[in-house]
């Protein structure tokens, strides 16, 4: 048949053309790879075909590039990457694929959330040597995985690569004077400004890039390049990556081995592009996945039913909480520029309706102030007890009918006290289904107690406008109020300041009060010490809980679901397991994600 | 001969203008801009955001006025450059694509042309024989009337979770790295084999009863009767039938082809294909303008030369076209 | 009186009309009141093609159509209403004349509604029933019928009595009759005839057969691919046929009166465009063509009182 | 006897029931005759030619014998009947333009329909080349598409493959009626020539033109409502028919010479019944200027005198 | 020659569709769906989007269909969808037919330039991948009804409908009795619609039918992949939240299985219903 050689061509053709494709993550320029110890390994893979060369730098058995992860050496993840890896940047926070900053590029301290610790990494110590000189002694030892030694030019460098236009940190610079590198191993910050919180945020979240490569870069290359190999001190190496996954294989020259007597368990590490919730389940049931950082809806049901699935707690809520979802209020409108009207819609939200019907109870309800529980003793419970609030449609009721919100035409909802009709909506961008889920949940509250308040769904890009141009009347979001070293960052994102046309992130209901805001200013100022920050905070908490400029709902989960076929020793709540974030999200890494992997062992 | 292909180059290249005019346009009116979306997404400090918001603006050229937008974006067309994408920063969407489209090929190419061969063929035998036509063309009305990712979903749950024995996501194992090697083309197929089928099975159907039918009016026809008058036998006539039914399922196949664009965009959804179709999807929610052209540009293109190719195809298997396309 | 003057039709054929297609070629005959003029010729002379531009329904490339001295061309609107009040036509395909899921007698609303907007139904029914009548039918038999309960021969007289309604001059007859049946074939030829003689009427009867041409009309127009190649009286025509062409349609016209000569036709070259030249020259039996025909295209002249022919052996 | 047909009765199955199409047909064909077979469209003169070759449904075979060259043909049988296709017996498809399958070049249809026969195309390519000659087409016509050519060169094209096993009896079936008065005449000669070069043995040749059969057929076949009415040859036809319907059929015939002005002629008023009920009896009796009581019966066809056979009981009086 | 014909046309179509069995099964399976789609609703004291019981129930005889992961009634949800297929069907399949048609009569009787720029225009749309635009415009309507879907549906689909319909105006425009038609003085647009368009009625109810049908996947299509109605209740969102919230996966097959076999039963209807009217009219076909 002529049809069928004509098949047999065209299949023979897209599977060569596929093939090809397949390989073509490979086709990067050769990677030489020098540990310190042994031999010098290159893998040469060119146009699609696989040549593989083993060049010996010094005698030792020749290790063949393996075209298979097995699977007790492997660790499969998913949660991170929402489109294909693209940029190995760090510069680039919003597109940098999974582990860049963490198990390549590393900072020089991670930070312990759990602990309220901060954790000397690249640094071997940091401390203030002046009122505004901050002094950071680096580790000795420590190699990039090219060979060069770490030095104190590459954190003076990554610095200063903060002045440049389309760097995400160049605002550190509005208070930092100069960065100076005292020797090798010792380098000097100097402050215009000393903005302690900032500070430590900071120092825990840069990355640090390697100097002799990235200096001979175009300002155009550093900003937008996507470096690829990169290159790092970190416990993994680029592998390769395809349209759908992100490999890191580890780095048996890593430094923390000699130093800190810390080696990483999974040989490969092998980071899924996020598919749908379906198909994220359907491999993670299928055992094809370790760890899901997924929001997995209905995981409280496996957690339960015995499929292996463990969570950080076995009981609700079953995750870490990782930011807290708010309900903004758009206070340039009416009627939500009455503290009295936004009081009431706080009191009318059955959160914990979301909490257990949308959400099957793997997140949580929050504390009146919104503050996560990593930051619990931040919480004034004072003023909690005295200006806290709960689910109360009645209280609602009674604060809107006190304030002068009345059923005027009889239709079943409430009148502004001028008379005027009330009509809001709140919006969730369309497809979050969760989201969607919950704003009905607030929606009817706030019908039940007498506020014409109807869900609206826009696409992503019109809540967003809206959100940020300030056009909406209610909205959830939750942006800016993940976990870190500081509530300072919490507050800077509820309280962003000045009102600007666009709010780029945080205060997104336009909430203007330069009390507060200056609060802000005084907790960045405030050294890192809880004793001397819980009087501001407990300022801020007055207010807020006072104005109620937004409402917070629920902690958002860290969302985390593993299963220990083939490894175990995971971190969890449970007595005797280790206590790190099992997280493979930017910024967790370096909140102890990494450690996590020195803990997993294999399954035997 | 000449003049026809003149013409309908013309068309095609005219398609190409408005369709690509219009794949410019639209997501410039949409709300929201892709910077914003991009910032939204890093989650970053409102500090950074800012600073960030102005740079990216400036780098994306999005200040200037959109006339010249416009004017640059042919230009840039021309030179094959067709920017770089918001939502896979700082990765060239002519990068992406190139990357993606083997996937695409792969899927779509054997998926269209084996649907549209096995189609014809069981229809061309459901034509004639009663019991097939009982049983095969309600099937394939079924078929080609589901939707395609319901199929696919379906599918893959019962074939890739409850059964066990395809992969449910994925080009190929993810504890595979690419190689020439028996052991990764299996693998390779393997995965394959679920997303092609759910792509199979719904034109396939369509193919059949479209088929069936064509034969039927076929085996009508008075040359049919004909050659029956001269006692030729059934199976000169059925050949000569199925030959000439094939025609319109060949203009069909140009028709189906935006459809099966559908078909394949959901279909990699399901099964996180890594084709250009999960891509469209995200770059149009991302609000990836250059993804967003880029991906169109290269479907439609796609479907401009498939056209085409079936339009030489038809002109070399029909002689009518061949003989009256000047319109003497 | 319709007259046909220098009148051409050229059809743009191919992509963007890269082609001509001379379908009628500077054609000139008149039709005189309360005549029968037959034009004569094959399939793709351009016979109905100069029908149609006469009913205006397709349009006239050069020359003039001028109905009693009015150049038809240039009718719009209520003129070109009010042409068709006086001319109107009959085309071949009874069938095909008639929307085949209406009744057939919707042909009489459309004229009603169209031209008699004020009508009474009394006056009208009266005026129809004449109108039928007329045509030989039984109003009781035919109306209210689909066009498939109608014979062939019903369904052109029906056509007819459409016509006949308008009180028109002039009727442009194409080929009706030849999807008759023998039987009933003549019956519609006498028709036509009779209202030649009972109502004046002007028929252009357009017609591939010699015989019923000369049975029914005074003159004839030979039409050779677009050309004009003999006209003049039928009896004439007959009689002393001039031009090749006349004498090969004469000679295969079968007869029941006389068998076929055994003259070779001359089949081949009916296919080229002839753009120069004499247009029959290609099946021109040799011994009567010159190499002069092949380059000038001889013109129509007068060869006797009512006889002119264009052949290039009459040019002197 | 080339051709003996006895008591063909054949339907057409409808839904409102069975429409008598032939009935009773009972004649023959002599070897080396051409029999006109005429009448009115509907009168089952086409479900004659075709119930002899053809036999598909929603035709319906009801009785009758037909023999040809002294062999009996199962013409109720689509499939023992492909025996004799092509081979024994013929047929010029009144859709003759239509006929070939417009996507293959003729030659290699040709060679396809042949080898399908168990015949082979190389041997009869010489014959083949030789009769396209005949019927004046270019040997270029084998490498072109049905397209490609005229109605005209196509109706010779399906003339010659219909005949190029030299079948004993070929069905021409109203194969000049779309044609111009020239090529009428060419293809109706070549009819006959192909019979006295012996490509054909006898002919059926299907027309309702009347004049054309007057110039080459041997013997005319008259038919009215089904049924037959006269047979005889073509000089008694046409000018000593004995059938009224017959009579009134030619006369009604425009004659050259003949002008309305000077010479009225007249058709037969009425028309034909309905098959699906026909009338009892003789079915021309509603028309017939002659009818009496007796046609109420179904007059016989019989020969009257040799060769001549009418169905009339007028006839069968006077004779008497 | 010819046989004879049946006296009456009409009841000659009647008695063949009432005789054939596609015909039959698919007009009773769109027939059940129909009255589903309006009766349904009104059987159930749910409504879609409520949380009405417990979550992710089996089917009981409480919650006929189940319920989804937050206790919404899935028969709610099905009866409610089953209705927006059917508006999206009527509209966007009359849209499509619509627009199809009339441009189809125009092309193909106006003929000359007209019909060149139209023909031009119909190619070009036929071209562009339909699903393609519609997930531009999707997303470009921050806010999106079902009504708005069906209408963006209807007017991306008509170019197969517009060629189709324009052959046919083609062949019939030569026919003599619109040459009639135009000798009794009438207006081309009163011919087209009086004269030609009642010829092809059986034609455009073919092509209504497939555009009904291709209108409810399309829609299904965009639902699915999140583009669909931002309110309302269709199949297709059945379907994407089902996914979304990996029903399948959790065993909640009652969520994603009826909602996808509805729409295969009513499009499939629509084919068998397509070949069996195509069989009534086309005598060709007719099995006798």
């Amino acid at each position: 048949m002529r049809g069928s050689k004509f098949l047999t061509v065209v299949g023979l053709l897209t599977i060569a053309a596929l093939v090809l494709a397949a390989c073509q993550p490979a086709t990067v320029e050769v990677t030489r790879i020098v540990t310190e110890e042994k031999e010098v390994e290159v893998t040469r893979i060119v146009a699609g075909t696989p040549v593989v060369e083993v060049v010996t730098a010094t005698p030792a058995p020749a290790e063949e590039a393996e075209v298979t992860y097995p699977r007790n050496e492997t660790l499969y993840t998913s949660g991170k990457q929402w489109g294909p890896p693209t940029s190995w940047n760090p510069l680039q926070p919003g597109s940098y694929a999974m582990g860049v900053i963490g198990l390549c590029n590393e900072t020089l301290f991670l930070y312990d959330p759990l602990k309220n610790e901060y954790i000397p990494w690249l640094a071997e110590s940091g401390d203030w040597v002046g009122d505004n000189v901050y002094e950071v002694k680096l580790r000795q030892g420590v190699q990039w995985s090219d060979g060069e030694p770490f030095t104190s030019a590459d954190v003076v460098y990554t610095f200063e690569l903060g002045k440049l236009d389309g760097v995400y940190y160049k605002p550190l610079w509005d208070w930092l004077d100069k960065v100076e590198a005292v020797d090798e191993y010792t380098v000097q910050f100097t402050f215009k400004e000393v903005r302690y919180q900032e500070w430590g945020n900071t120092l825990y979240s840069v990355a640090m890039v390697p100097k002799h490569l990235w200096e001979g870069r175009s300002e155009e290359d550093i900003v937008n390049g996507d470096n690829l190999p990169p290159v790092g001190t970190g416990a993994y190496l680029y592998e390769t990556h395809s349209e759908d996954r992100m490999v890191w294989k580890r780095n048996e020259g890593w430094w923390a081995k000699d130093a800190l007597g810390l080696s990483v368990g999974p040989k490969y590490i092998v980071d899924i592009v996020n598919p749908s919730n379906n198909v994220a389940l359907g491999l993670f049931l299928k055992g094809e996945m370790d760890l899901s950082n997924n929001f997995l809806p209905g995981i409280a049901t496996l957690v339960e039913g015995g499929y292996g699935v463990q969570t950080w707690y076995d009981d609700p809520p079953y995750m870490l909480s990782a930011n807290t979802a708010f309900l903004f209020m758009n206070t340039t409108k009416k009627p939500m520029d009455d503290p009295a009207f936004r009081k009431a819609m706080a009191y009318a939200v059955d959160v914990d309706e979301i909490v257990t019907k949308v959400y099957g109870n793997i997140v949580q309800k929050c504390n009146p102030t919104g503050l996560l529980p990593v930051w619990e003793q931040y919480v004034d419970q004072d003023v909690v007890d005295e200006l806290g609030f709960t689910y109360d449609p009645d209280k609602a009721r009674s604060i809107l009918a006190e304030a002068g919100y009345q059923d005027v035409d009889g239709d079943g909802f409430v009148e502004a006290p001028d008379g005027s009709k009330i009509e809001l909506k709140i919006i969730v961008p369309f497809g979050w289904t969760d989201w969607m889920e919950s704003i009905k949940v607030v929606a009817n509250g706030a019908q039940a107690v007498g506020i014409n308040l109807q869900p609206d769904f826009p696409d992503f890009g019109g809540y967003w406008d809206q959100l940020t141009g300030g056009t909406f009347d209610m909205a959830i979001n939750n942006f800016g109020s993940n976990m870190s070293d500081t509530p300072w960052t919490f507050y800077f994102w509820l309280f962003r300041n000045p009102i600007t046309d666009v709010m780029s992130n945080g205060n997104f209901g336009r909430y203007d009060n330069p009390e507060v805001f200056d609060l802000v200013v005084e907790l960045d100022k405030t050294p890192i010490d809880p004793e001397a920050m819980k009087p501001v905070i407990a300022e801020i908490q007055r207010i807020q809980l006072t104005d109620m400029p937004a409402v917070p709902l629920w902690y958002n989960g860290l969302w985390a679901q593993w299963n220990s076929t083939y490894w175990t020793n995971w971190p969890s709540a449970q007595e005797g397991a280790p206590k790190y974030l099992p997280c493979t999200w930017n910024g967790y890494w370096n909140m102890t994600a990494i450690l996590m992997l020195t803990e997993l062992e294999p399954v035997q | 001969m000449r003049r026809y292909l003149g013409r309908k180059l013309l068309i095609y290249l005219l398609t190409f203008f408005v369709a690509v005019t219009i794949d410019w346009l639209i997501p410039r009116f949409m709300p929201g801009n892709p910077v914003d979306t991009m910032l939204a997404r890093m989650a970053l400090r409102a500090d950074s955001a800012e600073v960030l918001r102005s740079y990216y603006i400036r780098a994306f050229k999005l200040d200037l006025p959109l006339w010249q937008q416009y004017l640059n974006f042919w230009a840039a067309l021309f030179r094959g450059d067709l920017g770089i994408s918001t939502w896979l920063f700082p990765q060239p969407v002519f990068q992406i694509i190139k990357r993606a489209v083997p996937y695409d090929l792969f899927l779509l190419l054997p998926a269209i042309i084996l649907s549209w061969i096995a189609g014809n063929r069981v229809g061309a035998i459901a034509a004639r024989v009663r019991w097939l036509d009982n049983t095969i063309l309600p099937l394939g009305y079924i078929l080609t009337a589901s939707p395609y990712m319901w199929l696919a979903i379906v599918l893959a749950w019962a074939l890739g979770n409850v059964a066990g024995i395809f992969p449910i996501a994925g080009a190929y194992g993810f504890g595979l790295r690419p190689h020439l090697s028996w052991l990764f083309i299996k693998d390779l197929l393997w995965h394959w084999f679920l997303p092609f089928s759910s792509l199979f099975l719904v034109m396939f159907g369509g193919w059949a009863i479209g088929m069936r039918n064509m034969i039927i009016y076929e085996l009508e026809s008075e040359y049919s009767r004909y050659l029956e008058s001269l006692g030729t036998p059934q199976r000169l006539i059925r050949k000569y039938a199925f030959r000439n039914a094939m025609l319109p399922q060949i203009t069909g196949l140009a028709l189906q082809l935006g459809g099966i664009v559908a078909g394949a965009l959901a279909t990699e959804i399901v099964f996180a294909y890594p084709g250009i179709g999960y891509m469209i999807l995200n770059a149009v929610q991302n609000q990836d303008y250059f993804l967003i052209q880029g991906c169109f540009l290269f479907i439609i293109t796609g479907v401009l030369l498939a056209n085409f190719i079936i339009d030489l195809v038809y002109i070399v298997v029909d002689p009518r076209t061949r003989l009256g396309m000047t319109g003497e | 009186m319709l007259k046909l003057d220098g009148v051409s039709k050229v059809y743009r054929v191919g992509t963007f009309g890269g082609k001509e297609l001379h379908a009628v070629s500077n054609v000139s005959f008149e039709v005189p009141d309360g005549e029968v003029v037959s034009l004569i010729g094959e399939s793709g002379s351009g016979k109905t093609t100069i029908g149609r531009m006469i009913l205006r329904l397709t349009p006239i490339t050069s020359g003039t159509i001028s109905f009693n001295g009015v150049d038809i061309s240039t009718l719009q609107g209520e003129a070109l209403k009010d042409y068709y009040r006086q001319v109107q036509g009959v085309f071949q395909d009874p069938f095909s004349s008639y929307n085949p899921i209406f009744k057939a007698d919707r042909i009489f609303r459309i004229v009603r509604e169209e031209f008699f907007p004020g009508m009474k139904d009394q006056e009208w029914n009266g005026k129809l029933e004449d109108s039928l009548k007329a045509v030989g039918l039984n109003p009781a038999h035919v109306l209210n019928k689909f066009p498939h309960q109608l014979s062939g021969g019903q369904l052109q007289r029906f056509l007819i009595a459409r016509a006949l309604l308008l009180d028109i001059q002039f009727l442009v007859a194409d080929e009706i009759i030849s999807m008759l049946d023998a039987s009933t074939r003549i019956d519609v030829l006498n028709l036509l005839a009779d209202l030649k003689e009972s109502r004046g009427l002007s028929i252009l009867f357009i017609t591939h057969d010699l015989s019923l041409g000369y049975y029914i009309s005074e003159h004839a127009v030979i039409l050779y691919r677009g050309c004009v190649v003999e006209m003049g009286s039928t009896d004439r025509l007959y009689n002393t046929p001039l031009h090749p062409y006349t004498r090969m349609l004469m000679a295969a016209v079968p007869r029941l009166d006389k068998k076929w000569e055994k003259v070779e036709v001359e089949l081949r070259g009916k296919q080229s465009q002839i753009t120069t030249g004499c247009v029959y020259y290609d099946r021109c039996p040799e011994a009567e063509r010159s190499a002069d025909c092949l380059t000038h295209r001889p013109p129509l002249v007068q060869v006797e009182d009512d006889h002119f022919v264009a052949c290039s052996r009459y040019m002197e | 006897m080339s051709l003996q047909v006895e008591n063909l009765t054949v339907y057409y199955r409808t839904l409102r029931g069975d429409v008598q199409a032939l009935e009773n047909a009972t004649f023959t064909i002599a070897d080396g005759e051409i029999m006109g077979l005429a009448g009115e469209s509907g009168c089952g003169k086409t479900t004659l030619g075709h119930s002899l070759i053809y036999l598909k449904p929603p035709m319906r075979f009801i009785e009758g014998r037909v023999t040809l060259d002294n062999e009996e043909l199962p013409i109720w049988d689509m499939e023992r009947m492909n025996e004799f296709r092509f081979k024994k017996i013929s047929i010029i498809p009144q859709y003759a333009m239509n006929a070939m399958n417009p996507t293959r070049k003729i030659g290699k249809m040709t060679a396809e329909i042949l080898e399908s026969r168990k015949v082979s195309y190389k041997a009869t390519l010489p014959e083949l080349k030789r009769r396209l000659d005949l019927v004046e087409l270019s040997h270029d016509v084998l490498n072109m598409y049905p397209i490609e050519l005229s109605g005209g060169m196509k109706q010779r094209m399906v003339m010659v493959l219909s005949t190029l096993l030299n079948p004993s009896l070929l069905i021409a079936d109203e194969i000049t009626s779309a044609l111009d008065v020239s090529t009428q005449k060419a293809v109706a000669e070549m009819l006959v020539g192909f019979r006295d070069r012996g490509f054909v043995k006898s002919l059926m040749v299907i027309t309702h033109d009347i004049s054309i059969l007057y110039q080459i057929a041997d013997s005319i076949m008259i038919m009215y409502a089904g049924q037959l009415a006269e047979k005889a040859s073509t000089q008694v036809i046409i000018h000593n028919p004995r059938h009224p319907y017959t009579k009134m059929l030619i006369g009604s015939l425009p004659k050259v010479g003949v002008k309305h002005s000077k010479q009225r002629l007249a058709g037969i008023p009425g028309k034909p019944p309905l098959l699906l009920n026909p009338p009892v009896g003789c079915r021309f009796r509603e028309r017939c200027p002659v009818a009496f009581d007796k046609c109420f019966d179904v007059p016989p066809f019989i020969e009257i005198e040799p060769g001549h056979f009418v169905a009339c009981w007028k006839e069968f009086e006077s004779n008497a | 020659m010819a046989q004879e014909r049946p006296k009456e046309v009409r009841s000659e179509f009647l008695y063949f569709a009432l005789r054939n069995r596609k015909l039959r099964v698919g007009l009773g399976i769109l027939v059940f769906f129909l009255l589903f789609a309006i009766i349904g609703p009104f059987l159930t004291e749910y409504d879609p989007n409520t949380y009405a019981g417990p979550s992710a129930q089996p089917p009981s005889s409480e919650f006929w269909f189940g319920t989804t992961t937050f206790g919404q009634d899935v028969y709610s949800q099905f009866a409610h969808g089953l209705r927006s297929t059917f508006i999206v069907g009527l509209i966007g399949g009359g849209i499509g037919t619509l627009v199809g048609v009339v441009i189809g009569l125009l092309a193909g009787y106006r003929g000359g330039m007209v019909d060149e720029i139209l023909n031009m225009l119909t190619n070009i749309v036929l071209i562009i991948p339909t699903l393609s635009v519609l997930i531009i415009i999707a997303a470009y309507l921050a806010v999106r009804g079902i009504l708005t879907e069906s209408v963006f549906i209807g007017l991306t689909a008509w170019p197969w409908a517009a060629r189709a319909i324009r052959a046919q105006t083609f062949s019939l425009r030569t026919r003599e009795f619109v040459d009639l038609a135009r000798m009794s003085g009438r207006s081309s647009l009163r011919i087209v619609f009086t004269e030609i368009a009642p010829n092809m009625m059986s034609y455009l109810f073919l092509v209504f039918i497939l555009q009904f049908g291709g209108a409810i996947l399309n829609a299904a299509t965009l639902d699915f992949i999140g583009l669909g109605p931002t309110r309302g209740m269709s199949l297709g969102l059945m379907m994407n939240n089902a996914v979304l919230w990996a029903a399948l996966q959790l065993g909640m097959w009652w969520w994603l299985i009826p909602p996808g076999a509805a729409i295969a039963a009513i499009v499939g209807a629509l084919y068998v219903m397509n070949v069996g009217l195509d069989e009534v009219f086309n005598p060709k076909l007719r099995e006798m």
